[in-house]
Order: C-alpha cells, then structure tokens, then sequence
C-alpha cells in the first residue's frame, strides 16, 4: 500500500554566489516514519532545513506537502503547512531581554493565533503548559540570557513541539544538550513519530541517529548520496558522509612534562569546595560534567573573563591573575568559547580577519596591519584544518557552522600559545572534522597544555589523557583516559562516588 | 537656539539718566515689593543678553524684582510663562517678542486680571497694552540709503533674508519698496540661513552666490550674523575692494568686524538693546503706579558707518552712545520720581 | 544600534541587605532624584509645589511627552524614528494652510492632520520595510524630506490669519474649536494635559498588554527570532512607525492649536526633546528599554527642573547644566548600580 | 550569521550580469547621484565646475566633515557619540575666553581647545566605561552638560574683542595667527580644508590599516566576541570617544578661527550635520558600516546640494527638500540592490 508522504521535495537546488549548497535533492518522508539526515558540516543539511522553514527561498525545485506543491514563502506559510523546525542556531530562537515565560508563549503572538489583550498570568499559564508537556524545569521568570544554552535550546524545543507539529524539524537539537536531557528528547520524539508525525533528525552524533531513526539520508557536497535504512552501521555511514574511511579516534595516553598552569584553591562559584588543578605541556586535561555542573565557570575563571572566586594561580612557574581576558591573551592562554555565534563570531567579516583577531600585534608593525601576514596566517589556518570553504576572504556566514569552529578554534594556534582552553569545542562540529581539530591539537599538545570542556563524557575520551569530573560545582573525580570508561565518568558526572583510581 | 534675527546688540547697562526727580516716590516702589514678569521668546545671544543687562539695571535703580522667564524659542512654552506670570499675580508684565497668535490670548488675561503689560516687538491684540518697537522699516531705509549713495543706485546686489522673522519680514517690505523706487538695483540672489551657527552657514551661501555673479557689488544683509557672514564671505574670496556689505544691528562683535583692516561692512543701522530693555521696563513701572503712558512707543534707528567708528576709535557698544547719542532715549517713557 | 554597553567589568557579589539596595538605587535612581528636586522647588518657592503649577508643568511638557511616546513605540521594535521633529513642523504647517489658506474646517484640518502624520510615517515604512535601508539613515532621510516640504508648501513662509497670498489675503483662520485643542481646558485640566494622559494610558495598555506590544518587543529583542515564530516583522515595523508618525501629528495639531499659526521649524526641537526623554526613560525602573512610564517620567523630568528653575529666577544658561548634572548624576546612580551589568 | 533581520523578502535570483549592475548600483548608488548632481549643476552654471568653486564647496563642509569623522570613529566601536555639537560649542567659547580674556597665545589657546575637547571625551568614557550607562544616553547627558558649561562660562554672552568683562575691556583679542586657521590659505587652499584632507587620511588609515582601528570595528561588530579574543574593550571605547572628542575640537578650533569670536550655541547645528555626514556614509561603497570614506562623501554631498542650489538661485526653502529627495533617491537604489538584502 502507497503512503502519501506529509512532505517530499524534488529536484530542490540553493545556490549562494558560486556555490551550490544543494542540487537536485529529493526526499519525501512518510507520516510517523523518523528520517535522519546527516553529512559533514558544509554538505547542505541546514540549507535544506532553512527551505523547508520558509527562512530561505531555493533556487530551483518543489515542495510538496501531502501532494500538493506549496510556495514557502516566510516562516509563517511554513507553519500553517504543519512543518515545525528547530534551528541550528539557538540564538535565532529566543528573544532576550524577555523573560522565559514570554520566550515559551512567542507563537502565540503569530496572527490569528491569540486575542488581542495579553496578561501576565495567562501568559504564565500559557507557558506553564508549554514547560510541562515538553517536560522542561525552568523559573519562567528568569531572563532567557541569564540561562545556559543547553536550557535556551529546550526552551526552543518546548516552543516548537507546542505548535503540534505534523512534520518536525530539528536541526542538531542536541548538540547543546547533556546526556540526560538527549534522553528526554529522544523519547518524545520516539512519541511524536508514533503518533503519526513525520520527523526530519539532523545530528552529529551517529548514536543518536542509529538509535531514533527509520532511514539515514547522506548528504555530501549538496547532493543526496545514500538513503539507508536502519539498521545500519556506524562505519558505513561515516563512509557516506565523508567519502572515504576515517582513522578510529583513539590516541595514546601521555602524562605530560612541566606543568604548564598550577591552580590552587579554586572554586568553581562562591560556596563550591575547592579544587586543585594542573595541567602539564604536552596534555590535555578533560573537563566534564553536565550541563551547569560548572566547566564554563572554571575556564573562564582561568581565562580572565570572569573574576576568580578564590585560589591562585601560576602560569610556567610565574604567579598570573588575569584581570580580563586581554591580560590572559597577553599570558599566551588561549580560550575558545562555548557559544561560537555569540562569542566569537563578528558577522559580515573575513575569515582572515577573524584569524587574526586575538594576534593583531604580530600582523603589525607600528600599529600598521600586514595584509599578506594575515593572509598568510588565514591560508594555514584553512590548510592545517582543512576548513571547507570559499578561501580566506569570504565572510564566516557564508562558511557552515563546523567550518567556523574550526577557524575560531585554529586562530588560537597560530602564534605563541601556552594554554590552550576549549569550551565544547566539538558543538555542531562532524565527525570528520572532529576527529581533524582533536588531531591537530593533540599535534600541537606537545608544547602547550590543553584543557578540553565537554559534557559528552565519550568526546572527552576521544581527546583527553585525563578527565576531571565536575558535579554541581564540586569535583567528584579525576581519571586517566587509559582507564576510564564512559559508563565510569556518567556515574561521576551524576555525583557518585569514585570506586577506583583516580585521586 | 540662539538669538533670531532682526534683533541687535549695542550697549551696556550703564545708567546715563541725567534726569532729576521731580516727584516723590510712590509708596509701592519705596517699599519695595514690585514685581515685574520679563516673558521673554528668547533669551540666547548678545542682543537679549544686553537687553536684559539694561533692564535689570533699570529695575534696581526702580527698586523693582524682575522675574525672568524664556521660551528658549518655543513659544509654546513663552505662553505658559505669561499664563504662569498671570497666575502668580505679577504687578506687570512685559513680553518681549513673540507670535502674536500664540501670544495674544495669554495677554488677554493678563489684561482682564488688570495686569498692565507692555509688549515688545510683538502686537498685543488690545490697546490696554502699551507698544514698544524699535523702527524696522527705518533701520531697512537707513542702510539702503548708504548702499544708494555708494552705488550711485546702480548695481547688482545678493540679499539675505529668511522669511517667518517678523523683524525681518518688515525690513524686508522696506526692501521691496526700495527695489521698486530704485529700477536700477537688481536683485541677483536671495540667500539666508538661520541656526545658532548662522555667520558660518551664510558664509558658504554667499560665496557660492559671489561665485555664480561675478558682478555683484553690494550685499545688503538686514540682520548682523547675515551681515557678519557675508563679510566672512566677501574676505575670504579676496573682494574686498570690489564688494561691499550694508547691514542691520550692532554688538561688540560686530563692531571688531565693522572696523577691521578693509573690512567691506560699510554700515549699520541700529538701536541699543540695553536702552530698549531700560525704556520697556520704565513704562512697565509708570503702568504699576497708576500713570498715563503713551500706547505706542517707538526707539528710533541710528546709522552707523565704517567711518564714524573708526573717526571715534570706538571698540565696544559701550563706548557707542558716546558717540551716537541718539542711540539714548531718556526722553521715552521718562520716570519722574528718579 | 545597540544601547547596551559590554565589556564592562562585572560587579562584584554583594550582600543581600547592599544589593537591595543597589536595586533600589538602580530601579528608583531618576524617581529619586526626581522627587528629592520636586521637594528642593518647593521648599524654595511655595508658589512651585501648588495644583495650578501642576498643571503648567504638565502642559509644558504635554507635546513633547506625546511625540516622546510615538518615538518610544518606535524603539521597542528596534527602529529609531528621526522623523518626528519634521513631522510635527509639517502637521503645523498643514493644518494652518488647511484653515487659513483654504478655509477649511478645525474638524478637517485635524483629519488632514493626522493623515500628513501617516504620510510621514509611510515614506518612514517604505523606506526601511520595502527598501531596507537602516532605520537611522533611513528615518534622517525622510526627515530632510518633509522638513523642506513643510518650507516649501508655503514658500518659507509662516502662515497666519490675515497672510497675503499672491497678493490676496487669506480666506480663512484658526477655528476656536481647533484652538480648544491647544488653551481650552476641561475641569480646569488643559486639554493637551488630558490628550497626553490618555495617550499614556493607551500606549501603555498597547505596549504592555496587548499582542501588538509584545510583538513589537520581541522584534526590537531579536527580530530573527521573531521572524522565525511566525511574526510578521515587515508589518509590525510599519505598524510602529505609524503609531510614532500618528503621536507626532497629534503633537503637530496640539502644537498648531496653542501657536495660532503656522510657524516655520516649530516642530524642529522637538525631536532631541523627545529623543531625550524617551532614552531617559530608559533608566527609569531598571528597564533599560524603551517603556512608556520612564518616558513620561523622562518627559516630566525636564519640565520640572526647567520651571523650577525658572521659578527661581535662575538665569537661563544655567539651566541647561544643571540639567545636565542632574541627568548625569541619576544615570551614573542607575547604571553603576545594575545587577546584571554585562547582560 | 543572521538569517535575517526584517521581514522583507530575499530578492529573486539575477542573471549575472543584472546581478553585477545591481552591485554596482549598491556600492556607487550614491556615488553615482553625486557625480550626476555635480554635473547638472556645471552644465546649468559655468562657475560650478570651477577649481574655485570646488574649494569653496569644500571649505563648506570642512568642519562638518573633521566632526563627522569623530562621530565616525564612536560609531566603529558600537557608540554613538551626541555630545559633539556642545563639545564644538564648547571649545569656541574656551578658545575665546582663552584668548579674549585671558590674552593668551593663539598656540595656547589651540593647546586648550584641544584639553577641552578631551574633557568632554573623558567625561563620556567614564559615563560609558566605567558606570556602564548606554551610549546614546550617556552622550546625551554630556551634551546637555557641556552645552550649559559653554553658556556659564561666559554668564551667557558671546565673547569677543573688547567686550567688557565687570566694566572694563577685555585685555586680549584673536591672534592673526589663530585666526589664520580659519582664513588662511596654502597655495590658495584653504586651511580648514587641508585640515580636513589630513584628518581624513589619518581616520581612513587610523580605521582600516592599523589594528587598533581593527579592534574598534571588531567591538563594534560582537563585543563579547573582541573581549573573548583578548581585545580591552573598556580601552578602545575610551579611546573611540578621545577621537571623537578631539576631532570636535579641532571642528570647535577651525570654527572659533573662522568666526573670530566665540559665539554662543555656535557649535549645536554641527551634531545634527555631522551624524547626518556619518550616517548617510553608511550607504557609500556597500558598506553599510560607519567608515570614512563614506563620511567624507556624505558630508560632500550636503556641501555640493547646497552650493548648486545656491549658485542656482533656488530659494533657501527648497534645499533641504532637495537635499532630503536626493538622499532618499540615493538610498533607496543603494538598499534595493543590495546582494545580501537580509544581513
Ligand atoms: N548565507 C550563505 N551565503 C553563502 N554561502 C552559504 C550561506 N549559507 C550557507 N552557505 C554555504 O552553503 C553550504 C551548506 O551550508 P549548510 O549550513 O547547509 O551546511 P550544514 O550541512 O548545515 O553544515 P553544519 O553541519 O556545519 O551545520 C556551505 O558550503 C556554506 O558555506
Ligand atoms: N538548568 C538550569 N537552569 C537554570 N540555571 C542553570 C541551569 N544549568 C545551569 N545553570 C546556571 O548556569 C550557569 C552556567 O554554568 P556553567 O556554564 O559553568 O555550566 P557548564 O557546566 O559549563 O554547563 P554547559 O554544559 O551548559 O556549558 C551556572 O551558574 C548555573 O547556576
Ligand atoms: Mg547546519
Ligand atoms: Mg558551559
């Protein structure tokens, strides 16, 4: 029996300037099947997605939504189809300066879709309802930016799955995500798709993939290469993606030599125990937890841009207390932030210029900048990481979103650098390339230390020679990569007690 | 905002009343106690500061408290003032300037609350209210007729003007007039801008105009910044034997102008605003103890020339009444009892 | 255009009872000062704190609260109206050719009014909904526009009863019902005091309690996001410089009605003026965003400080520092006392 | 990377060569309307297009373009500095009083505007930096300040050569030399100009070619991304704001030169210009960001309307509608065709 799919594009192409960031694509996807779509970062996954919202227009081809073409003109045509999406960019989710309980309530102010009085407590109950069936614990009147972006993404989910969807979108909902609440997310979804709705699953993660989706759609340089259907192994589908076979992420354990950073005494916040942290040229230290377990707040600690709650430090045996990240800069630390969009990335400039920005002072004499210096310094960036783009004058939006972590993290690797923070560096970033930036820096490591932030306790593993664990601020233990396993760290993480080795 | 044109500057607060009292002095005003309002449009720039300075001093010699308030160029907020004036009783009122449609109501009230008020340059709508102007049409003629004289009444002339500025409007009806009288001056260009930065801002104007008419030779600028600017324009094209300027309105600055080495400012027509304030304020006062004042006072212009400045090696509108006592009126509205 | 500064240094961690404290200071810093200069006035002048200066204050800052209101709807969907100065110039003038020169009716010349209002506001919409262009740019350009039509539609000329035209005099005049709109009262309350009033009370409701308001914020907060949950951000954004083009003409009429002419540039000051108090009213409440009681409180707060000052026969030079200082010193109180100083 | 920031839709796709014409249009649309200007108005008045007259054009719009760039250069940092006008006044009255009454050098005088222009900028960076108050608000309160300091300093009056200072004559007057900064020239160039031409190469490379001009645009763009990079942000909107303040007082310098006198208020109109200067260069070469070229080529465009329309003999009236419809036009071409509509 034929099952009119609830929405299939055909022959779907997006050209931006030179590049096509699809051709010819066709999909449909059936009521209540989960269809996961993957590709390394650049294929064209969001391009699709961002189509499909009624965000961007294609260049050529046809949506159909059970069977009749449709124009997706703006976002709003997009939804009243029934097609409900997740951005990749969470930021492009929530309004700040509002409170979560209007976040929650955002659509309700789409025409047509509330009366024209709104009150506060309406509003509240509103949004109540949304947090609950999306199983969401937040104060709803806490400002959205005060919140982490594991929290701001549920929020945006909570938000989506309220509008009923029949076909879902989601765009690497997970990426911000601990463990815990991928879990959740997993099971809803599993329970959408069996109420009949036809879900689209775009994700990194191939776990996740393997476990919630019916079929897996390969994506590579714009154009659909493989459908398989699930079952389906790992390695079968990382060959899709990239083209080739990829090395097996594994590396051997060092210990290190001098230490690099000594920490004494610190805190992660006012009232947390304290913890003592060193890290030694040529490792690199893991730090994992769960969402709001307290790694931002540690590397920031170190990095300046937050004050330090208590303890010292010193740096090659120098006592360092940056008062702000330039001071740190200077110090040669290096610190790559969590929220890439947020705080990294300067819209409309040059991939060169975005190189360039924490060393400006080796680009120029007397103040003068160097543009062949830059250039130069961009084009190893691109090389040594192999960032898949238009070169080093095109503006960083028209790069995809993993293409961009790897300049924003590879920057710091060009010029003088003792040590080297990364706040989930592997957000939103391929396998492929994941494996790419873990190799490069494990390269580097040999000079400088390296402390790696991840609440994916495996990501950790893949990367780290030691992994410290945070629960709730507080330290609940520290293991060698050579004898830790993931289950080991996930009981750590959830603040059990450590039953071997470590310290 | 600054100050709005048609209205100069001259000289200071310095008391040159050679009259003898031949009365006694009212009982109110020995007292003390006498309040008077000063509403005022504007109060920014040396014409309303000197004008101040000259009531102010009348006021003290009077032994009068002057209440002062400003519209800083919103007369909407000049009516509130006088409505506010009325409301605290004032025992005059003087408004100095305005709209007469904005201000007229307001006076109104005052009058029907039995508020003497005299009006400056702005028509009160109601003979109860004492006059006072200073001559425009005269200061337009006086200026011209130097210009006629020095043209022999033949030449192309730039003229700056913004309409809406009532002085400047009736200086300009004088203009008009004279154009016709005159078939020989031709006017070439009309420019005019007015914002606190006016000299500057007409400067450009009238180079582009002296650009655009190589023949010009005379600028007839009614209102000092114009006339100021036009110099600046005149200077720095290098045309100073070429073209002169005619303008209105007298300061300090303008006297530094006036007199500098082949400046092309060749004359000015003018009154003192510190003797205008000092008569506005002794006809207020004369209303306040119960007096007969004329309804329609007038200051008469006085012409001062390049010339004259230099014959008396004048340098500041103090040292103008000097040698221009007619700029001195203490023969309008004269007080008895000082 | 972004109105909040970072990189600052964040505050330390405070004790409870000082960090009440500070959110007192912070939310209640202009209130304060506000209230402490209210009292000083009156204090020093017992004609000041009387229900008849009351209203002289209020209606002194009537139009510059209404036109600030227009520009504060303006800013909560991130827009910036540049316009409003001209606009107000251009509702005068039109309303006065439409009585004087043409003879026409009060009630007419209040709907032309509000339609010149429109028409400002449609060019402001055109300009950055349709074309794009950056709301700065886009409303300074419309400003040059409709400043120079507002000269050019009478010559340069101020247009009052009586006027020649072409050699003529005019028809018409001011109507006393339009008139009443600017001197008239209602139980002793000028007319202008009670426009302002109601307009406060509706662009309160708007903002604060209707669809429409939230709206409006959410694209002034993040216009994508918006975008994305199914807002019509084009339309909103007309939708606000409407209601800005529209206050701006109600103060053009009230303005017109007090003047009893049409007077060139009249509505010229009126732009910083209602910037100011709308960007004032940002401190107010610890908001740090465009909000109709920090306006109104902006608003007050200049009317106040002048006619006390006034009151006190300080000279006019004067005024404008102190002013100045008094503004310094509440934001500085504000803002170095925010919570979240980074946001 | 923004999907979008208003709700207008994405322009269809363009056959290569509309497209390239379209990017033309976008980058010299208001390029091409000066040049189009300019010719109109050499073909209708032969005097236009004279070298003279170029210097003439230029002497106009000398000082409005050396504030404009200070206003450009808070801009590339994210700020908005209001307080230039009053710094411009300001400093005329210091360098009067300077002269004028203390009878001081001509050179010390320029070294005391300079100061005084440094003050104001000091005055806005701890307002901004340190107390964390909002640009636009924080400018706000120091042009409120310093337009009053101006006007208190002299009790309100314009200061000039033999004024009387309590009953005697003011010991000093403006030196030639002083002066020749407003009036003289170099191989027939006026000063102002080569001023202008200086300072403007100075901010062109100042922004574009050294890395502290990198830093601004980068806090501009993402504030937290430049602190995060290790940029101190504090430092570089201190140092944004000390430009700022210092090219208003070289504008307040030039200003006092020209006019031989310190005028009251005579600074207020150059904030209204030169934001107007920066704003409309936001459009020039596609930038869509403050920078310097586009500045100078807005301020030209003022200078050249008005110069023509002068030479014209078109009333005063209609050059600010003139001026304001060649803007609009101008925008609107730039905007339409712009590649990226929705950035
Ligand atoms: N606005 C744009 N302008 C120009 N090119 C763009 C733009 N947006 C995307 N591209 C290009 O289109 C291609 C596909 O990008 P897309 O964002 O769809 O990748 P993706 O598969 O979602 O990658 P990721 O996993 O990193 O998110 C990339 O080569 C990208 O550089
Ligand atoms: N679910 C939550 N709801 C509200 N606040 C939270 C939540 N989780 C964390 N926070 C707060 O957000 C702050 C961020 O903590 P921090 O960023 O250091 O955690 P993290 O371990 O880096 O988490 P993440 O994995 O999100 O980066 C903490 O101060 C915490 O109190
Ligand atoms: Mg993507
Ligand atoms: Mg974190």
């Amino acid at each position: 029996m034929e099952v009119t799919p609830v929405v299939s594009v055909s022959g779907l192409s997006k050209r931006y300037g030179a590049t096509w960031a699809l051709r010819d694509v066709s999909l449909e996807i059936a009521p209540g099947e989960v269809l996961g779509l993957i590709g390394v970062n650049g294929a064209g996954k969001s391009t699709l997605i961002k189509i499909l919202s009624g965000v961007t227009r294609p260049t050529g081809g046809e949506i159909r939504v059970d069977g009749t073409p449709v124009d997706l003109r703006d976002p709003l045509r997009a939804q009243e189809a029934g097609l409900q999406t997740v951005h990749q960019d969470i930021d492009a989710g929530v309004v700040s300066g509002a409170d979560v309980a209007a976040n929650l309530t955002l659509d309700a102010l789409a025409p047509g879709r509330s009366g024209v009085f709104v009150s506060r407590d309406r509003t509240r109950a509103a949004a109540r309802a949304i947090a609950e069936a999306a199983r969401l614990d937040v104060p709803l009147d806490a400002p959205v930016e005060s919140l982490p972006a594991g929290v701001r993404q549920q929020i945006v989910i909570a938000r989506v799955l309220s509008r009923r969807p029949r076909v879902l979108i989601l765009d690497e909902p997970t990426s911000a995500l601990s463990a815990a609440e991928i879990r959740v997310l997993i099971a809803m979804v599993r329970r959408l798709a069996a109420d009949g709705v036809a879900v689209l699953y775009v994700s990194h993660r191939l776990s996740e993939i393997q476990e919630l989706c019916d079929r897996v759609a390969v994506l590579r340089d714009g154009a659909i290469r493989r459908v398989f259907a699930t079952p389906v192994e790992g390695p079968r589908l990382v060959e899709a993606m990239l083209g080739g076979e990829v090395g097996a992420l594994t590396h051997e354990v060092r210990d290190g030599g001098e230490p690099v950073l000594r920490a004494t005494g610190l805190r992660t916040r006012p009232g947390a125990a304290p913890l003592d942290l060193t890290v030694r040229a040529g490792e690199v230290v893991g730090v994992t937890g769960l969402v709001g377990s307290g790694k931002t707040e540690l590397l920031e600690q170190l990095y300046g841009a937050r004050p330090l709650v208590s303890g010292a430090l010193d740096l090659d045996g120098r006592p360092y207390r940056p008062r702000d990240p330039g001071a740190a800069a200077a110090a040669g630390v290096a610190f790559v932030a969590e929220e890439r969009e947020a705080q990294a990335v300067l819209p409309g400039w040059s991939v060169r210029a975005h190189v360039t920005l924490p060393r400006l002072r080796d680009h120029s004499r007397i103040g003068l900048l160097s543009r062949r210096s830059e250039s130069a310094a961009a084009r190893r960036v691109i090389e040594v990481f192999g960032v898949r783009g238009p070169g080093p004058e095109a503006e960083i939006g028209a790069l995809s979103g993993g293409n961009q972590q790897k300049v924003v993290v590879g920057r710091w690797l060009e010029g003088r650098c003792r040590l080297l923070l990364l706040d989930e560096p592997f957000r939103g970033v391929d396998v492929g390339a994941r494996a790419d930036i873990a190799r490069r820096i494990r390269e580097r490591a040999g000079a400088l230390g390296v402390v790696i932030a991840s609440s994916d306790p495996q990501e950790v593993l893949q990367v780290a020679d030691r992994v410290i664990v945070l629960h709730d601020g507080v330290r609940t233990g520290e293991v060698s990569a050579a004898d830790a396993s993931a289950d080991r760290l996930a009981t750590l993480m959830a603040g059990g007690a450590d039953e071997g080795g470590g310290t | 905002s600054q100050k709005s044109p048609g209205t100069q500057s001259a000289a200071a607060p310095t008391d040159t009343s050679t009259h003898r009292p031949t009365e006694q002095v009212p009982e109110k005003f020995a007292k003390g106690g006498v309040h008077i309002a000063l509403v005022r449009q504007l109060s920014s720039g040396d014409y309303f500061e000197q004008w101040l300075a000259g009531a102010q001093a009348e006021a003290k010699a009077l032994n009068v408290t002057l209440d002062v308030s400003s519209g800083d160029d919103n007369n909407d907020k000049q009516a509130l003032n006088l409505q506010q004036a009325v409301g605290n009783k004032a025992d005059a009122i003087i408004v100095d300037h305005g709209f007469a449609q904005t201000i007229q109501p307001a006076i109104k009230k005052a009058v029907d609350a039995n508020i003497p008020v005299v009006a400056f340059d702005v028509d009160p709508g109601t003979p109860q209210a004492v006059t006072l102007d200073q001559d425009d049409h005269q200061i337009a003629s006086q200026a011209l007729s130097v210009l006629k004289q020095d043209t022999g009444g033949k030449a192309k002339v730039v003229y700056a003007y913004v309409a809406g500025f009532a002085p400047l409007d009736r200086r300009n009806e004088t203009w008009t007039q004279f154009k016709k009288d005159n078939p020989g001056i031709a006017q070439v260009a009309k420019i005019g801008v007015v914002n606190s930065s006016t000299a500057s801002a007409v400067a450009d104007q009238a180079k582009a105009a002296l650009q655009a008419h190589p023949d010009v030779t005379a600028i007839f600028a009614p209102y000092d910044e114009f006339a100021k600017g036009a110099t600046l324009a005149v200077n720095e094209l290098g045309l100073q034997n070429k073209v002169k300027v005619y303008g209105a309105d007298v300061s300090t600055a303008d006297i530094g102008v006036l007199t500098a080495a082949k400046s092309p400012w060749t004359a000015t027509s003018a009154t003192d605003p510190a003797n205008v304030g000092r008569v506005a304020v002794r006809a207020a006062a004369l209303r306040v103890a119960g007096r007969q004042v004329a309804t329609a006072l007038k200051v008469p212009p006085t012409l001062i020339t390049q010339q004259a400045l230099r014959d008396h090696g004048i340098t500041n509108v103090q040292q103008l009444a000097g040698a221009f006592p007619a700029l001195e009126t203490p023969d309008v509205a004269p007080v008895p009892w000082k | 255009m972004t109105l909040v500064t970072d990189g600052s240094p964040e505050a330390p961690p405070r004790a409870p009872a000082a960090a009440r404290l500070a959110t007192a200071g912070y939310r209640y810093g202009l209130l304060v000062v506000l209230v402490a200069v209210t009292v000083f006035f009156g204090a020093a002048r017992s004609s000041f704190a009387t229900y008849d200066n009351l209203l002289i204050v209020l209606q002194s800052v009537a139009i510059v609260a209404i036109v600030a209101l227009g520009v504060t709807v303006s800013m909560t969907a991130g827009g910036f109206d540049l316009s409003v100065g001209a606009n107000v110039s251009f509702v005068v003038m039109v309303t006065a050719l439409a009585m004087v020169r043409f003879d026409l009716t009060g009630a007419t010349a209040i709907g032309i009014g509000l339609l010149a209002g429109l028409l400002v506001a449609g060019v402001n919409a055109l300009l950055v909904v349709v074309a794009g262009v950056p709301d700065l740019i886009a409303t300074l350009g419309t400003m040059f526009l409709f400043q120079g039509l507002a000269l050019i539609i009478t010559s340069g000329q101020s247009v009052s009863a009586g006027m020649t035209i072409g050699g003529r005099p005019a028809p018409g005049r001011y109507t006393s019902g339009f008139t009443w709109f600017g001197s008239g009262t209602v139980a002793s309350v000028p007319v202008p005091v009670i426009v302002m009033a109601l307009l406060a009370v509706v662009a309160y409701v708007f903002l604060n309690n209707t669809r429409w308001g939230r709206a409006l914020y959410a694209i002034g907060g993040n216009a994508q996001a918006a975008r994305l949950a199914g807002i019509r951000v084009g339309r909103y954004r007309a939708l606000a410089y409407a209601v800005s083009g529209l206050c701006a003409a109600v103060g053009g009429i009230l303005l017109s009605a007090r003047l009893g002419r049409g007077d060139v540039g009249a509505g010229d000051p009126y732009l910083m003026q209602a910037v100011a108090a709308a960007l004032i009213g940002f401190a107010v409440l610890g908001a740090n965003r465009p909000n109709v009681v920090g306006t109104a409180v902006g608003a007050l707060f200049i009317g106040v400080v002048i006619n006390g000052l006034t009151m006190l026969n300080a000279p006019y030079y004067t005024q404008t520092f102190v002013q100045g200082a008094l503004l310094v010193v509440s934001l500085v109180t504000s803002f170095t006392l925010t919570p979240g100083r980074r946001r």
